[in-house]
């Protein structure tokens, strides 16, 4: 499918998506709590299939907190990005997509490791390269570590 | 937290090792908590983090140009793929068109890494299997391809040969030369890979049917590169999106169904095949030109999502760059395919002996520092 | 089982087998193809190419001159803090004020030989040396300064 | 017979007399056996550093490399220099081990290869122990050793360590029985189980000319089972480096490893002389039945080169194997030796006995 088709499509499943023509890839915004849904439609039907998971990202964007899914098709070859923010940034939740995509569950440990943010129904969800009783989330933009972080 | 693990896991019949963090067959600071049940595997929970440096955040903090001398030391056995990656983002956001020069240079050297690679992987997969002599042949061509890198380029491991723009410096006078004259030596060698290995009837044993994941496991877990092109997933993105010259070049994608040890053993193999007919192709019609773009010195990316697919010798790597319009990345991450590919130990080694386990992590070709960033 | 398979499988493994004894063999009869070498003891035949990036160094000419004018751009280059350079202010004939490098601080125990130092000096007065033994005793011996004693800017380089 | 002219039983006999006839015998048999005790000991380490300097400097041929080449020419003294290294390193003694099967593990290990060596006969009269059940009796020694891994992998308190004597267990136990079976065949075609007979009958050709396919196979089959026995090769699981970082030794040091290492050799060099002594001719030159004149001129060489000739040559050959060679999982070690060297053994001897019995042998 297209651009075009895509976007047509998601606005079809949501209407409240805020759709965004990247450089090369649609930017799909939905709030967390709807990005399941939508993700599982974009999987599930026969003529997107959004079948592999190539990134997971989480941001920090001071006031509140991303998380970017770039999902693609191995049938159709065609991606799109899924994007949703939390503005709760010491509880921030996020549902997972451990369900549709497994390649998520080290994504999104990784994410909550260093971002912080939980996702909600993942499996073994704990830090992936911190130490287990490693306080703050370094990824973050108010992060201080006097010792190791030098500013210049 | 081991104790604790083993709590949970320590029935009456298993038993928990660790294999790692030092451990010979990890090929780097990986620790598995390995649950055996006699030497069957039963669960395998990786530990990551040991070399955890923290690149992601580093690179916040630093202008583009030097981003480059990290990404290095990710996959440092592709290194220059992964540079490559990220001055292709760099490029496209910017909208710079890169020199035909630099795009044959830049696709020539990274076949020659992805063979250097492969090359590595295929020792130290034999070593993995108690073919010690393996790791020998390996590197010793592989030295050929390192030595062509530092006439080139002055790095043999981490070369720092691309920048945003283009690339350091012209290549050396002699590189088409040696680049001909390795091809040649190594389509000699190979064949002897397969009689030393390959064909091997203990080989065969020890990798057929081991591991196994179907296809459509594969594209869930998200296992790429020679890995998922074992099990029958096309994820080449040389083919898939193109960049560089890889559109303009003739070659076959290497898949293979059987989904096991053997097959991702096989794919990278016929990959250092086809790594020399595009090499071959474009050796000797690299036209002449700039090496390099003129740059402003300060770059600055516009505001906005930068996101680009290159595929490293392990699988696919992906840039995502998120921009604020400063000299520095507002916030950057590589998508480390050895990362991804970890996901998948656990269903494939389940039920295998634990040497299986051992052919299996050595399979996938996992380099550390490209996983734990 | 099929006996015959059986018999077939068993021909078929030790040919396989022979076929990896022949590489090893011929490998252990042809002495000559041995590719490591006796490192120090051929450290006088030891050819490095040119290119390679051992160490940067300020390459001087024969009367003590070299071209760095201490203007900073590879401090700030330099993603490691490896280099820092000292300047003062050089008083010339004429009266005019110039910057002047008073040391070209190197930490090679720091840098990671990106390079980037040499390709953006504006005067081109870095350049990567090829020596590799740098192993020494102290990590103060890591530290290096770059202009030799006594040197001057080159004459004709602004800076 | 010329060979006679390196005939060493009429030395030994006058050294026996010597000792008999100015010491009492209890005396005269104590000093004999401390004698001959000090000889082997010697010969055990000259033997077994030797044999590990051949193995690095085969291996480094094999991959392309130099090998040992720093300490004396050619490297020779590399392996006393790292006896000297394992002498002087610690021992380290390790919490919540057994302490005593700790320690006497690798003295096991030591003594059953140690024990081995008597009943091989080097040459013509050099014989510790010529016994009439030679070939039982080392079958029987050398499988004592298989105790003393089993009781360093349980003592190590190391889960690897127990991972690896448990597979070695499972292995000796097996291959055990292709070791026995293929000497039984040529035990078949001896007649006798005295090493001192077997190398004798083998004066007009060697056993392995004399069997026909059967003694071919039965050599096969005797060298794959006895690398698997001495966990060598592509059959060393109980270590298996990449997989149980050093197996059952993975708690030792300093000397106590080096006593697994060097049994490790000496096992390799006592296998190679039972298989050069039984299908090779042992210490015997090469003959041919009808050739007067060879036959005659191969005499000149001396037996022990023969025998250690035929030794070492059996030695690069396990060596060969091993470097070339992945290594089997223990599922498939297993079935290695009991669908395939077993049934195949178990004819083989069949066939033997039919050779023997209707006199087709040579």
């Amino acid at each position: 499918m297209t651009n075009e088709q895509l976007k047509e499509k998601i606005l079809k499943l949501n209407s409240s998506a805020a759709i965004a023509e990247g450089k090369t890839y649609l930017t799909v915004t939905v709030p967390s709590s709807e990005l399941y849904a939508l993700a599982k439609t974009l999987k599930e039907s026969e003529d997107t299939a959004f079948d592999y998971l190539m990134c997971l990202t989480g941001v920090d964007y001071a006031t509140n907190l991303g998380v970017f899914y770039h999902i693609n098709s191995s049938k159709h070859n065609h991606s799109i990005v899924l994007k949703t923010t939390t503005a709760d940034r010491e509880n921030a939740e996020v549902d997972s997509v451990y369900s549709l995509w497994k390649s998520a569950e080290y994504h999104e440990r990784e994410v909550f490791d260093l971002l912080g943010i939980k996702f909600k129904n993942h499996p073994d969800l704990r830090r992936m390269f911190l130490d287990d009783d490693w306080v703050g989330h370094p990824l973050r933009k108010d992060y201080v570590d006097t010792i190791n972080i030098v500013e210049r | 937290m081991v104790e604790e693990i083993q709590k949970t896991i320590d029935t009456e019949e298993e038993y928990t090792i660790n294999m790692g963090p030092q451990h010979p067959s990890t090929h780097g600071v990986l620790r598995f908590v390995v649950s055996l049940k006699g030497e069957l595997v039963k669960n395998v929970q990786p530990h990551c983090g040991y070399i955890h440096r923290g690149i992601e955040k580093m690179c916040e903090k630093i202008t583009y140009p030097q981003i480059i001398h990290l990404t290095d030391r990710m996959d440092y056995l592709s290194a220059h793929i992964n540079n490559a990656a990220v001055c292709l983002t760099v490029e496209n956001a910017l909208e710079i068109e890169m020199p035909e020069r630099v795009k044959y240079i830049r696709t020539i050297i990274e076949e020659l890494s992805r063979i250097a690679s492969h090359q590595l992987w295929w020792c130290a997969f034999g070593m993995d299997l108690g073919g010690l002599t393996c790791f020998f042949y390996g590197l010793r061509d592989r030295e050929k391809i390192l030595d062509i890198f530092e006439e080139s380029t002055g790095g043999r491991l981490i070369q720092s040969y691309n920048c945003p723009g283009g690339l350091m410096n012209d290549i050396h006078p002699n590189f088409q030369q040696k680049v001909k004259d390795f091809i040649k030596y190594f389509r000699k060698v190979l064949p002897e890979y397969d009689q030393l290995l390959t064909g091997n009837v203990i080989f065969q044993e020890r990798a057929k049917k081991v591991g196994y994941i179907s296809k459509e496991e594969a594209i869930n877990f998200g296992l790429t590169g020679p890995s998922g092109r074992g099990s029958g997933f096309a994820c080449d993105v040389r083919k898939r999106a193109p960049y560089h010259m890889y559109g303009k070049v003739d070659f076959k994608e290497v898949l293979y169904t059987e989904g096991d040890t053997l097959a991702r053993y096989k794919v990278r193999i016929d990959e250092m095949w086809e790594s020399m007919k595009i090499i071959e192709q474009l050796i000797d019609n690299i036209p002449a030109g700039d090496y390099a773009v003129k740059m402003k010195p300060i770059i600055k990316l516009p505001e906005g999502e930068y996101f680009q697919r290159v595929e490293s010798a392990r699988g696919e790597f992906d840039v995502f760059i998120i921009s604020d319009g400063n000299k520095n990345p507002y916030r950057i991450k590589f998508r480390s395919p050895n990362l991804v590919n970890l996901t998948a130990i656990n269903a494939m080694s389940k039920d295998h002996k634990i040497a299986d386990l051992v052919a299996i992590s050595g399979s996938l070709d996992l380099v550390i520092p490209c996983m734990d960033r | 089982m099929n006996i015959i398979g059986y018999i077939t499988d068993i021909f078929k493994g030790v040919i396989s087998l022979l076929k990896g004894m022949k590489v090893t063999g011929s490998y252990f009869f042809r002495p000559w193809t041995v590719v490591t070498q006796k490192y120090p003891e051929n450290r006088k035949k030891l050819e490095m190419y040119e290119r390679m990036k051992g160490e940067i160094v300020m390459p001087h000419n024969a009367k003590n001159e070299h071209k760095c004018t201490g203007c900073g751009i590879c401090e700030l280059n330099c993603p490691n803090g490896s280099i820092e350079i000292i300047t003062f202010q050089l008083v010339s004939e004429d009266g005019k004020k110039k910057r002047a490098i008073d040391k070209h601080i190197y930490r090679i125990g720091m840098c990671t030989f990106c390079g980037l130092c040499v390709k953006t000096c504006p005067s081109k007065a870095l350049s990567f040396a090829p020596n590799f033994e740098h192993a020494v005793f102290s990590r103060e011996r890591l530290t290096k300064i770059l202009n030799k004693e006594g040197s001057v800017l080159e004459k004709g380089v602004e800076g | 017979m010329i060979f006679n002219i390196y005939d060493f039983t009429s030395f030994t006999q006058w050294i026996d007399n010597l000792l008999y006839s100015n010491l009492s015998p209890f005396w005269a048999l104590i000093v004999e056996m401390t004698l001959i005790g000090l000889v082997f000991l010697l010969g055990y380490a000259l033997v077994g550093l030797f044999l590990v300097y051949l193995e690095r400097k085969v291996c480094a041929l094999m991959q392309n490399r130099i090998g040992p080449n720093r300490v004396g020419p050619f490297g020779l003294f590399q392996t006393i220099a790292d006896l000297i290294k394992l002498l002087l390193k610690e021992l380290i003694s390790i919490k919540h081990s057994d302490k005593l099967l700790f320690n006497i593990a690798p003295f096991i290990v030591i003594i059953a290869s140690f024990l081995c060596i008597a009943a091989i006969p080097f040459a013509k009269g050099l014989h510790a122990m010529d016994f009439n059940i030679g070939v039982f009796y080392v079958m029987a020694v050398s499988s004592m050793g298989v105790v003393g891994i089993l009781i360093a992998g349980w003592s190590s308190n190391n889960k690897y360590s127990l991972i690896g004597a448990m597979r070695s267990g499972a292995q000796i136990v097996s291959y055990e029985l292709s070791v026995g079976l293929s000497l039984i065949t040529m035990v078949v075609l001896a007649g006798s189980m005295q090493f001192s007979t077997i190398v004798e009958a083998q004066s007009d050709g060697w056993f392995i000319f004399k069997g026909h396919i059967s003694s071919v196979i039965a050599f096969v089959i005797f060298m794959i089972a006895s690398t698997a026995e001495t966990n060598r090769g592509p059959f060393d699981l109980a270590e298996a480096e990449s997989e149980l970082t050093a197996g059952f030794h993975t708690e030792y040091s300093g000397i106590k490893f080096a006593f697994f290492f060097l049994a490790e050799y000496m096992n390799m060099f006592i296998v190679a002389a039972i298989a050069a002594t039984v299908f090779w001719g042992g210490w015997m030159p090469l003959h041919i039945g009808g050739l007067e004149g060879f036959n005659n001129a191969m005499d000149f060489i001396p037996p022990f080169i023969w025998f250690f000739g035929k030794t070492f040559v059996i030695i690069f050959l396990m060596m060969w194997f091993k470097w070339t060679f992945p290594r089997l999982r223990i599922d498939q070690l297993l079935t290695l030796e009991w669908k395939y060297l077993l049934p195949i053994n178990l004819i083989n001897v069949l066939i033997m006995a039919f050779l023997v019995l209707m006199g087709w042998h040579f």
